[in-house]
């Protein structure tokens, strides 16, 4: 049981997949202008990784290890993921429109999330089992969607003050997201500044 | 050469690769949804990376508001400039020559406004609007702190010497993403065709106006005793030109006091 | 099937069999089993046509065929990039093995060992390995030491404990005059270095180690070979 | 499509919209692997070839990718030639690979490959979709290498390449460089830079 705590905490603190593992920064610009779509893709983002860690773990176990084909685990992993997603959205497309309204529009969105396969890749190279690897997948796709709510906080009052006219929009986010990195990675982590 | 391990793996990756397919072939059928053909027609022409560069999270989600004209049409930044020309083709709105819309600051006041008291607190529209204004006298007027330059992806729009926007006609596509940004609603998109605007939007009367600002419109009814085909009604103190009346003749342009009437060139 | 449908269909199928042909020749060309592959391959098309079966319920004929021509086409894809996906595996196999190879030797030098952590220099070249038990303690370290001995490089591979005492070693590649030399990879040769301190390791009478007769030159490249990479690990940790 | 003429292309990857600089994408390798110049160069070769093989074989199969699986079929084209790289790298560079990590799999969700085999590859003929990979690959490789030059040079306080040092600054080693938050100060100062000289 410890040890499921462990990961979780590890995943979501210690070494935050974007803070630490420079992961899924793509969307994290692109999407944290509000809390209202940061919000909605964060929830994408865990629900897809869960499912995501769970197929993948089964395709690993019961597929690549027996037939010591391992070699093949990049490409059969993505192209699991880009089927899922591209499973789900159509899915949640044709059956809940508002949901998709609010969700959905970020599902597409995920294929090329780093921030997926990232994890994915981590879970099976840490050796986890079924249940470890998702729990893993939740906590990272939490952590991603701290980090992801706090910078969309940051960046709308960001929107207010007034900033050196060059390091407007992109380039302050990326000194914000620095200095959020400092202290995820000094308060949990032991970083020699 | 172990060929067992070829010929397994390659039994496995296809049969995973059969059962992808075969799901999302059936999905796709299953789950289809009836959506405006032109939003595939631009999805087409859309990287569909969803990077969300354009500030919209997904591609669909872009092309969906394009269509919907909520969103213009150049500003796929991974797309570029072929995306642009392409999209603007499909949604009739062209980017390159004039567009059929353009955006129009209904206020000419700027400097020529005298200031009630004096603000220095945040330099944006919609921060100075929450607490009442930019010290202007006229609440109606522009504040001119560029809250519609910073909104315009195209970079149509430009703060000149009097503190007032200026749209630069040839840039501006008519998206009205800075009529929603502009809290005092004095920014409109009207059809380029129409000449002759009322470049002033405040309610307050006349005399007041008079004391405020040297452009404001004081309600005086000279240019509707003016206009021959009668395009022109004063709707609480303003002067409004009905566009599909007005004939553009410019009589009301010389004939108005304050010369708050303005017909664009061109 | 109307012409364009009859036409849609006979271009994925003869697409189809094009590409299976392609594959087939790659891999056979790697394995002489023609008859194996042949039939893996009808298994495929087989499996293709069944999940195209199960769809027809929801599907009109004329959709079939652009259902059937995009499985087919999809499959065809991944069944030629895992082709050359398994062929550069064979090729780089040999060069992959070599690596883990070194990960078994150090196993049976330190049983207590499960996993080996490379500490990298600069430019990432290997210096030693730390061993870790399976609680995650370090118990030891673990290297790969290279000295000329007398018919060419011998490649010796050392695990010492956490005071720097011998715990095994064993000779990877050598290439010493057959009965005189490459006595240096026999049991009796290699077990003398078993707890041997860095101070101890030399050739008697100054050290623990007695030289092969006649082999003086390979049993002091493997003595100086272990003691001086003892020696470095000891300055580095 | 008019005729572009290809050196137009390839500076055009480099410079105009350099993926990384301008275009902000395939962020996630260029921090986290680029510490230094060598595996920055590193990261930035595997990108380049994926890059050019994976446009121009889908170029050459853009008829023939069925729709509704379009982005599958893009994936399963350019995970190929990751695996191929890794592999490679695997059996002849190892500490290379080994210094790479995770990252080098995922050059497959990078969305500079994925975005360019979409945006060029599937619309142009082969030729131009080879010279836009190199163009955008080469544009990748050389900011990354500019990031790792920075960072490495404030982080080790010298420029190691190949084995000799190249540059020696004798300042005391700000680790931070080094760590995930130097990364992101180095990456928005240069794009605050290049955007007071894109004004100027």
């Amino acid at each position: 049981m410890e040890n499921i705590l462990a990961i979780m905490l590890s995943a979501i603190f210690i070494n935050n997949l974007v803070l630490t593992k420079f992961l899924g920064l793509c969307p994290l610009f692109g999407v944290s202008k509000d809390t209202k779509s940061a919000m909605g893709m964060s929830l994408a983002v865990i629900f897809v990784m869960t499912l995501a860690s769970a197929s993948t773990w089964l395709i690993y176990t019961y597929m690549l290890t027996p037939l010591n084909i391992r070699f093949l685990q990049t490409i059969s992993f993505i192209l699991l993921i880009a089927t899922l997603v591209q499973l789900i959205e159509l899915i949640i497309r044709k059956h809940s429109p508002p949901l998709y309204r609010s969700l959905g529009i970020y599902l597409p969105l995920i294929t090329t999330n780093c921030a997926i396969m990232g994890a994915v890749l981590l879970s099976i190279r840490g050796g986890y089992s079924f249940v470890e690897g998702i729990v893993f997948g939740i906590s990272a796709g939490v952590g991603f969607g701290m980090v992801l709510l706090i910078m969309s906080g940051i960046r709308e009052r960001l929107e207010l003050s007034d900033t050196p006219k060059s390091l407007e929009g992109v380039p302050l986010a990326f000194i914000t997201v620095g200095i959020l990195s400092i202290i995820f990675v000094s308060f949990f982590g032991r970083i020699p500044l | 050469m172990t060929d067992g391990l070829i010929i397994d793996s390659i039994i496995a990756l296809s049969a995973l690769g059969l059962i992808c397919s075969a799901v999302l072939v059936w999905a796709a059928k299953k789950f289809a949804v009836m959506t405006d053909p032109r939003v595939e027609k631009v999805l087409e022409v859309l990287p569909g990376t969803n990077c969300g560069a354009c500030g919209l999270p997904s591609c669909y989600e872009y092309a969906e508001q394009a269509v919907g004209g909520k969103a213009a049409a150049g500003l796929c930044v991974l797309g570029g400039e072929e995306a642009a020309e392409k999209m603007g083709n499909i949604l009739g709105v062209s980017i390159g020559e004039m567009g059929r819309r353009v955006a129009l600051l209904q206020c000419n006041g700027g400097i020529r406004c005298d200031d009630k008291f004096q603000y220095d607190g945040v330099k944006s529209c919609r921060a100075a609007a929450l607490v009442r204004g930019s010290g202007k006298a006229c609440i109606y007027g522009c504040m001119g702190y560029g809250d519609c330059m910073r909104a315009c992806p195209l970079g149509a729009i430009s703060i000149d010497k009097d503190g007032l926007p200026v749209v630069d006609e040839q840039v501006c596509v008519g998206c009205d993403l800075c009529v929603d940004v502009c809290p005092k609603g004095i920014l409109t998109v009207i059809s380029r065709d129409k000449k002759t605007h009322v470049l002033c939007s405040s309610h307050d009367k006349g005399k007041y106006v008079k004391s405020i600002c040297e452009v404001g419109c004081i309600g005086c009814n000279i240019c509707i005793k003016a206009c021959p085909s009668e395009a022109i009604t004063i709707k609480d103190n303003l002067a409004v030109i009905d566009s599909e009346l007005c004939t553009d003749c410019g009589i009301c342009v010389e004939k108005c006091p304050m010369k708050c009437i303005k017909s664009k060139g061109g | 099937m109307n012409g364009e449908g009859l036409r849609h269909y006979h271009r994925s199928l003869i697409f189809g069999l094009v590409g299976a042909i392609i594959s087939i020749f790659l891999v056979s060309y790697y394995s002489r089993a023609i008859m194996v592959v042949g039939f893996g391959v009808f298994l495929i098309f087989l499996g293709v046509l069944s999940s195209l079966y199960v769809i027809r319920q929801c599907l009109s004929s004329d959709e079939l065929r652009g259902a059937m021509g995009t499985i087919a086409r999809f499959t065809l894809i991944i069944m030629v990039a895992t082709s050359t996906l398994a062929i550069t595996h064979e090729v780089t196999e040999m060069h992959i093995a070599a690596a883990n190879e070194l990960e078994l030797a150090f196993s049976e030098l330190m049983p207590g060992a499960t996993r080996f952590m490379p500490v990298l220099d600069r430019d990432n070249e290997v210096i030693y390995y730390e061993a870790f038990d399976d609680e995650g303690m370090l118990i030891g370290y673990a290297f790969v030491s290279v000295k000329d001995g007398y018919a060419g490089p011998i490649e010796v591979a050392g695990a010492i404990d956490l005071n720097y005492r011998v715990v095994a070693i064993t000779i990877m590649r050598q290439t010493e005059t057959p009965g005189l030399g490459d006595k240096i990879t026999t049991p009796q040769f290699l077990d003398q270095f078993t707890n041997v301190t860095v101070e101890e390791l030399h050739l008697s009478p100054h050290g623990e180690i007695d030289a092969i007769t006649g082999a003086t030159i390979s049993s002091q490249a493997v003595v100086d070979a272990i003691r001086e990479k003892t020696m470095e690990i000891e300055a580095m940790t | 499509m008019s005729e572009k003429s290809y050196a137009h292309e390839f500076k055009k990857g480099v410079l105009k919209d350099n993926p990384v600089l301008c275009l902000l994408l395939g962020l996630c390798p260029a921090l986290a692997v680029s510490t230094s110049i060598e595996l920055a160069l590193g990261m930035g070769a595997a990108v380049i070839f994926v890059l050019t093989a994976s446009n121009l074989i889908i170029s050459l199969l853009r008829g023939q990718i069925p729709v509704t699986v379009r982005i599958p079929s893009f994936i399963v084209v350019i995970a190929t030639f990751v695996t191929v790289v890794d592999m490679t790298m695997l059996a002849f560079l190892p500490p290379l690979h080994r210094a790479l990590g995770i990252y080098l799999p995922l050059i497959v969700v990078n969305c500079i490959v994925l975005g360019r085999a979409e945006v060029f590859a599937s619309r142009n003929p082969p030729a131009i979709s080879v010279v836009d990979g190199l163009g955008m690959g080469t544009g990748f490789t050389l900011a990354l290498m500019l990031i790792g030059g920075i960072r490495e040079l404030f982080g080790t306080g010298e420029i190691f390449f190949m084995g000799h040092t190249l540059l020696q600054v004798n300042i005391e080693p700000a680790m931070l460089m080094i760590l995930p938050p130097g990364a992101f100060f180095v990456i928005g100062l240069l794009l605050g830079l290049i955007n007071l000289l894109r004004d100027r």
